[in-house]
């Protein structure tokens, strides 16, 4: 299609031979992002005016936070407690679901086109729902409360992890496969001893990633009900109590950064 | 005894791999199997173990019409053939011990195949064939931290643990240095003697090839132009397989090649 | 017989550490499990989903295809354009915050500091961000644009810092065999490298930016998520269908063309 | 020509308002004051995809109404979000112009916002501090007078335990805190009166425990859902502004599928004092903002409130009427603010 | 002209990779190192456009002292010197040309090496280059979609752009199959012919290196152990170079490789 608008150019070596250069798509790309950045910025009404005159009063809230109200602190562990076992059970079951779920999904593995197809559509269509949609909607049948959080985190768990899983299967040497299915084993055989130990550092170190991401987003989920250290956020929003926001968020970015650091840890001895 | 007959192979849009192979190989030979890449040599090594189906004919291993079989059956005939691929196929980030074990999974009770826990008895099983090929002292070592050598030696081992009566080798030694060549080579040609069992070898390294083998068969272009004892293979039967030769040559090494 | 059980009883024993932290693992599976409180579970879950179900399956037709401001066709052009902005200004503030933190190309303490201002601004949710920015620049479409940056700078800088350590230096081996200076060698060597794999985070961050940008409506800064949560909330699941269908329908189409072109960044 | 105000303090307010506003509707002929934008941003607490069209005509009419008054509007631009928070810091920090918000919020952001009007709307044929007579005079139905305050309600709901502690109120027994304990709650907010600070001081009142003390509660966010829940029983008791029954009467049977009438199957539990209704506040930020436009604004709203047209459009947020306010009139609220805030 | 005199290199605490070594290579050779992993090879080839530092002795190139030569010039003096390096060492996401390109770097104005826009007379030479070993064809397509061999192929065209005098490989055919290591050698060999430049190739394969290089070096524990024409070399002399052989066998060998 390019190549038919802006026909290739012919370069003609000394020695008279002749060679098409393909015209360089690089400046119909950077014309599109421009027209696009520009199309955006009207759309949304972006100033960088704004930006300049009164960007400051986003420090406002910042602010406001510093120092964190100490006190708060012992109202703060059950939820963040919450949090964190909303996000690791969410995480363990939706990384442990992924593996059959990526199976399916891997074109190399299984045969059947359709199976793979659905697999993937499945995974595709629960990897759009924002979590926030999910979970919503997970208090509307599950009620309110952790149950819910932890459906919607295991959903989003199940797509993120269930579709990087099914590309490192995909990316994966069939060469060890290949000599299992000639030991006698069949696919899913194979797939467990040649396949699943090659996947296996990488998808633990995907589903940690991931753990760490829910313990991040389960804190927002409280604004839909779904509990958690984001009923706190939400009442101290709502109070304009910024200074136990900033508690919260603090205890917050010292829970990610240990989760963080045992998970590094972890992945580096994997991998 | 493996048994050819009028065996053709076509890849999906008309590629002929193989075309009208007769051929016989029986128990305890060495044949080495040579030809310019792409005559065919990978595909006919796999489709003695049924790793590639054949389009037309019978190929018959052991009595067993290999083209009859079904699923479980597959499986089944499949464990007594052992396999050794050009880039050893191994689990790299497994031990060595764990990738010898693995040979005997199709024969586990489900919680075994889960969990992958082996019995003692296995794991002997298991060293015992390390120690076949002189690796045993690596039985705990990463597979990624050895050496392509003591790779292909471990490959040779998990098969050795198949217990197989028929070893197919897929340019074993392709990506080895001269040295580490010879020592898989040797490993080869003595469990080739001392458990009578058969090897066919695709091999590139012609000397290698005459120097082991007992028997050469010589492939182009899907065809068998060359099948004959090693000792008998001259340069002009090599520019025969290789180049397809001139006229007389060809119909000289081929009358030599068809005794079979 | 005897050398080779010797060398049976020889395995490394890592039981005991397996032990430990399969049994670590189990106990915080068993402690987070009390969390769940089935009691909340409603009987009526199921006529819910069903409802909720039906609801998608019979979209509000004239909302979906409607060119109104109000339609959902306008509100999803206008979550792109949060997006796809917000991701650009997320991109542009990450690539010197990603060489920060990089622990190969600047000192350790440096590279520590930079990933503890990322972890901080990771941990800030949207919706909190959504209320800074409100003040600087008022509800709205732009308020969602600074938001959408501010959160794609942690991700972003995170996936950069990746790619910037697996950086394949044997390419600096030949250029210096050709005689290039260490700036040549950044410029012919690194840059070609990290372009490619950085464009290829920076189209998968877009993708996800869609996801967050339709929940932004929750602070009032414009895109989908505001009439989504809405009718939501006012059980009109026909018009939550449409909506869904309008950004399920968007984002599959924006996966499906950023897998493409990722992959053909990626392995070319 | 505005309507007559009961709230102490606002005729001094009014003789005021008409003074300016002669002063500009006489200069109106020579220039009127040119205004590009004018933002005003709102919490729907109704049905709220209906408010996002029902307000295309609030633009029009406030354009009109401000054209009168001397100032040219290039455009009214209307933001709807879900948290009151956004807009009490937009007014606050200056970049939304006008906020619907309710007297609570009004309080907590008052360091940039300036409240310009209360609004009005029909009482209530109930309006009694005992429970018992809400549930014995049912239906609750809308009266002739106006009002600036209404109350906030616990209602229970069809579950078992809201009926047990239906009848035990009914039966005329006190409730104590073990029952309201037992039963799980549907609050809103923090910051919303009905949904929160008002049945906090309840509580406080009657058990001296705050919403924070009850184990079994939840937070939504709007109370159409929160009825939605009640409907199926998936809490047991919930908090709403007194006419909520009346706003969600017809979806009770329709959209949550039940049997009886919402006057039926729901009694009132609770009753709170009076609570402010809805301001409209400016922000004192705003850089187009001065004493000049501000009278403009309230004027034009309580014009508006005047038309047939208008009153449809305010009736959206169940506003009926405006009357000027002054800050002094949410000095109650700010106690209660407090009150509730040191609770915590 | 390359000339060695009494070079020794040791690595950081005491490996000595190069003892004593006494070399000369004349314009147009094509000289193969050969010897064991570790033997120094590289090491030697290294020194020669001072990737590494030699220790002691003295090594001058062309007339040119290399250890005396300070940046600018050091860059300047490898301008002309080619290297290939057995991992190929492109930039897999760029396209063939552009990494031929990058040959001319070090020479171009300030706002090209910025934008990386180059003149079309570079892009001419640079095809040019590409059309020496065969793969002009390929000019505009991602390097990584070649296969191996093609990839030696590039940075063979790579090198050839720079226009050099002398020409070092670092195994270069090691991750190549024979057909495709037969090409690269022809490569090697025409080039080394037709533009009478120096090659100066470490090879593990032997065979390969007896049938291509004129001149044989081995090389064993960092010293230069045998050096001849590639016509002597005996297995014997292999033999020597690659085990040490026996006493007797080394005299012998050491004095036929000691004849330079
Ligand atoms: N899966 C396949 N689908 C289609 N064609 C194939 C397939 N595998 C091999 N071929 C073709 O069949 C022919 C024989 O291939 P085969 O792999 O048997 O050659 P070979 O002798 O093993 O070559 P090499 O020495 O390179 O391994 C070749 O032309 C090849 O392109
Ligand atoms: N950078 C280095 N630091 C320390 N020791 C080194 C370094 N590079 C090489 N050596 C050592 O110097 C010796 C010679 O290494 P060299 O790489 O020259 O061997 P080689 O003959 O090229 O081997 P190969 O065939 O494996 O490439 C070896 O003992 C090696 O361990
Ligand atoms: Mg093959
Ligand atoms: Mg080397």
């Amino acid at each position: 299609m390019f190549d038919k608008v802006f026909p290739p150019k012919e370069i003609i070596l000394p020695n008279g031979k002749i060679i098409m250069e393909k015209r360089s798509r690089t400046p119909l790309t950077v014309l599109i992002v421009i027209v696009s950045t520009y199309l955006s910025v009207k759309f949304t009404g972006f100033e960088f005016l704004v930006l300049l005159q009164s960007g400051d009063k986003f420090f406002d809230i910042v602010v406001a936070m510093i120092p964190p109200k100490w006190e708060y602190l012992p109202n703060i562990w059950k939820p963040l407690m919450d949090t964190i076992k909303m996000s690791l059970l969410g995480s363990v079951i939706g990384s442990l679901v992924a593996v059959p779920a990526a199976y399916l999904a891997a074109s190399n593995i299984v045969e059947s086109k359709m199976v793979v197809m659905i697999a993937r559509f499945v995974l595709s269509v629960l990897r759009t729902m924002p979590t926030l949609v999910t979970a919503l909607i997970a208090t509307f049948i599950f009620g309110l409360g952790t149950l819910a959080g932890t459906v919607a985190i295991f959903l989003f768990t199940l797509s993120y992890v269930g579709k990087l899983l099914y590309e490192q299967i995909e990316n994966a040497s069939m060469n060890a496969f290949e000599a299992m299915e000639s030991i006698g084993m069949n696919r899913i055989q194979a797939f467990r001893y040649a396949i699943f130990p090659q996947v296996l550092p990488n998808f633990l170190s995907t589903s940690m990633f991931c753990f760490e991401g829910n313990v991040r987003y389960a804190a927002i989920l409280g604004y839909v009900g779904a509990g958690g250290i984001g009923l706190l956020l939400d009442e101290g929003l709502g109070w304009r109590d910024y200074a136990s926001v900033g508690m919260v968020l603090l205890m917050l970015a010292i829970t990610v950064f240990f989760i963080e650091t045992i998970s590094e840890h972890f992945r580096k001895k994997l991998i | 005894m493996i048994e050819f007959i009028d065996v053709d192979k076509t890849y999906g849009k008309g590629v002929k791999a193989l075309q009208n192979v007769n051929l016989k190989i029986d128990k305890g030979e060495f044949v080495a199997v040579i030809g310019l890449s792409g005559a065919g040599k990978s595909t006919l090594i796999r489709c003695i173990n049924r790793m590639h189906d054949i389009t037309s004919g019978s190929l018959v291993v052991d009595g067993i019409e290999v083209g009859h079989l079904r699923g479980k059956e597959i499986r089944k005939f499949r464990r007594r053939i052992g396999m050794i691929f050009q880039s050893f196929n191994l689990v790299t980030r497994a031990t060595v011990l764990k990738n010898v074990l693995v040979s005997f999974v199709p024969e586990l009770p489900l919680w075994r195949k889960l969990t992958g826990i082996f019995s003692k008895e296995l794991k002997l099983k298991a060293l015992t064939a390390l120690d076949q090929v002189g690796i045993l002292d690596k039985a705990y070592v990463r597979v990624d931290q050895l050496s392509g050598g003591q790779q292909q030696r471990v490959a040779l081992a998990r098969t050795l643990a198949q217990n197989p009566y028929i070893m197919l080798a897929d340019e074993p030694i392709a990506s080895l240095d001269p040295v580490t060549s010879q020592q898989v080579m040797d490993d080869f040609k003595r469990i080739n003697q001392q458990m009578d069992l058969s090897v066919i070898m695709n091999i590139h390294h012609v000397e290698v090839a005459l120097e082991y083998a007992d028997r050469i068969i010589g492939v182009r272009e899907g065809q068998i132009v060359y099948d004959g004892p090693s000792q008998e293979v001259t340069d002009d039967i090599l520019d025969y397989i290789y180049k397809g030769g001139k006229e007389d040559v060809t119909t000289e090494a081929y009358e030599e090649g068809a005794y079979v | 017989m005897n050398v080779i059980e010797k060398q049976l009883y020889a395995a490394p024993r890592n039981k005991t550490y397996l032990f430990v932290i399969t049994g670590m693992i189990v106990a915080l599976f068993l402690w987070s499990l009390t969390a769940v409180n089935i009691e909340n579970m409603e009987e009526s879950g199921w006529s819910i989903a069903q409802s909720i179900l039906t609801g998608i399956v019979t979209p509000d037709l004239d909302l979906l295809i409607n060119f109104t401001k109000q339609g959902v066709l306008y509100l999803l052009v206008e979550t792109i354009a949060i997006a796809f902005l917000g991701t650009i200004i997320g991109a542009i503030l990450a690539i010197p915050l990603a060489f920060l933190s990089a622990s190969n190309v600047v000192p350790k303490p440096l590279a520590y500091l930079t990933r503890l201002l990322l972890i901080g601004i990771r941990t800030v949710p949207s919706l909190v961000y959504g209320l800074m920015f409100i003040r600087v620049t008022g509800p709205g479409p732009f308020a969602g644009v600074l938001t959408i940056g501010l959160i794609s700078v942690g991700m972003l800088a995170k996936l950069f810092v990746d790619a910037i350590e697996d950086l394949d230096t044997s390419i600096f081996e030949s250029m210096t065999s050709i005689g290039c200076t260490t700036f040549e060698k950044i410029r012919f060597g690194i840059v070609p490298q990290l372009f490619a794999i950085f464009l290829s985070v920076i189209i998968y961050r877009f993708d996800m930016n869609l996801r967050e940008a339709s929940i932004l409506g929750l602070v009032a800064a414009g895109g989908i998520g505001a009439p989504l949560i809405f009718a939501m909330n006012a059980y009109r699941w026909n018009e939550v269908g449409s909506i869904l269908i309008g950004l399920v329908v968007l984002i599959l189409i924006v996966e499906l063309y950023s897998n493409y072109t990722r992959n053909k960044l990626v392995r070319g | 020509e505005s309507e007559e105000g009961n709230t102490d303090g606002s005729t001094e307010n009014e003789a005021e308002a008409s003074e300016t506003e002669n002063e500009s509707s006489a200069s109106e002929e020579e220039s009127n004051k040119a205004i590009d934008e004018l933002s005003i941003s709102f919490v729907p607490s109704r049905e709220p995809d209906e408010i996002t069209t029902a307000t295309e005509p609030l633009k029009e009419l406030l354009k009109e109404e401000m054209a009168n008054l001397g100032y040219d509007i290039g455009n009214v631009e209307i933001s709807v979000g879900t948290s009151y928070e956004a807009v009490g810091e937009a007014l606050s920090a200056g970049t939304t112009d006008i906020g619907f918000i309710p007297g609570g919020t009004y309080v907590l952001y008052d360091d940039g916002a300036e409240v310009l009007l209360t609004s009005t709307r029909a009482g209530l044929t109930n309006d009694s501090d005992n429970a018992k007579d809400w549930n014995d005079n049912k239906p609750t139905e809308a009266s002739d007078e106006q009002v600036t305050y209404y109350r906030a309600l616990m209602i229970a709901g069809p579950s078992e335990k809201g009926q047990e502690l239906a009848e035990k109120v009914n039966s005329g027994e006190e409730l104590t805190f073990e029952d309201i304990d037992s039963a799980s709650w549907a609050v809103m907010s923090t910051s919303s009166p009905a949904g929160y600070i008002y049945p906090a001081l309840w509580l406080k009142d009657n058990f001296d425990k705050t919403i924070t003390d009850l184990s079994n509660k939840v937070k939504v966010d709007s109370y159409g859902s929160a009825f939605a829940r009640l409907a199926q029983k998936d809490i047991d008791v919930m908090v709403t502004y007194a006419d909520a029954r009346r706003d969600n009467a017809d979806t009770w049977q329709s959209d949550f599928n039940r049997e009886g009438t919402i006057w039926d199957e729901t009694n009132v539990i609770g009753v709170t004092s009076g609570i402010y209704n809805d301001t409209i506040s400016v922000s004192k930020n705003s850089e187009i903002m001065d004493e000049d436009l501000k009278t403009a604004i309230q004027q034009a709203f309580l014009n508006i409130a005047e038309t047939e047209e208008g009153k449809e459009v305010i009736s959206i947020y169940n506003h009926e009427g405006y009357q000027k306010a002054s800050d002094a009139d949410y000095d109650k609220e700010r106690e209660a603010q407090e009150m509730v805030q040191s609770l915590n």
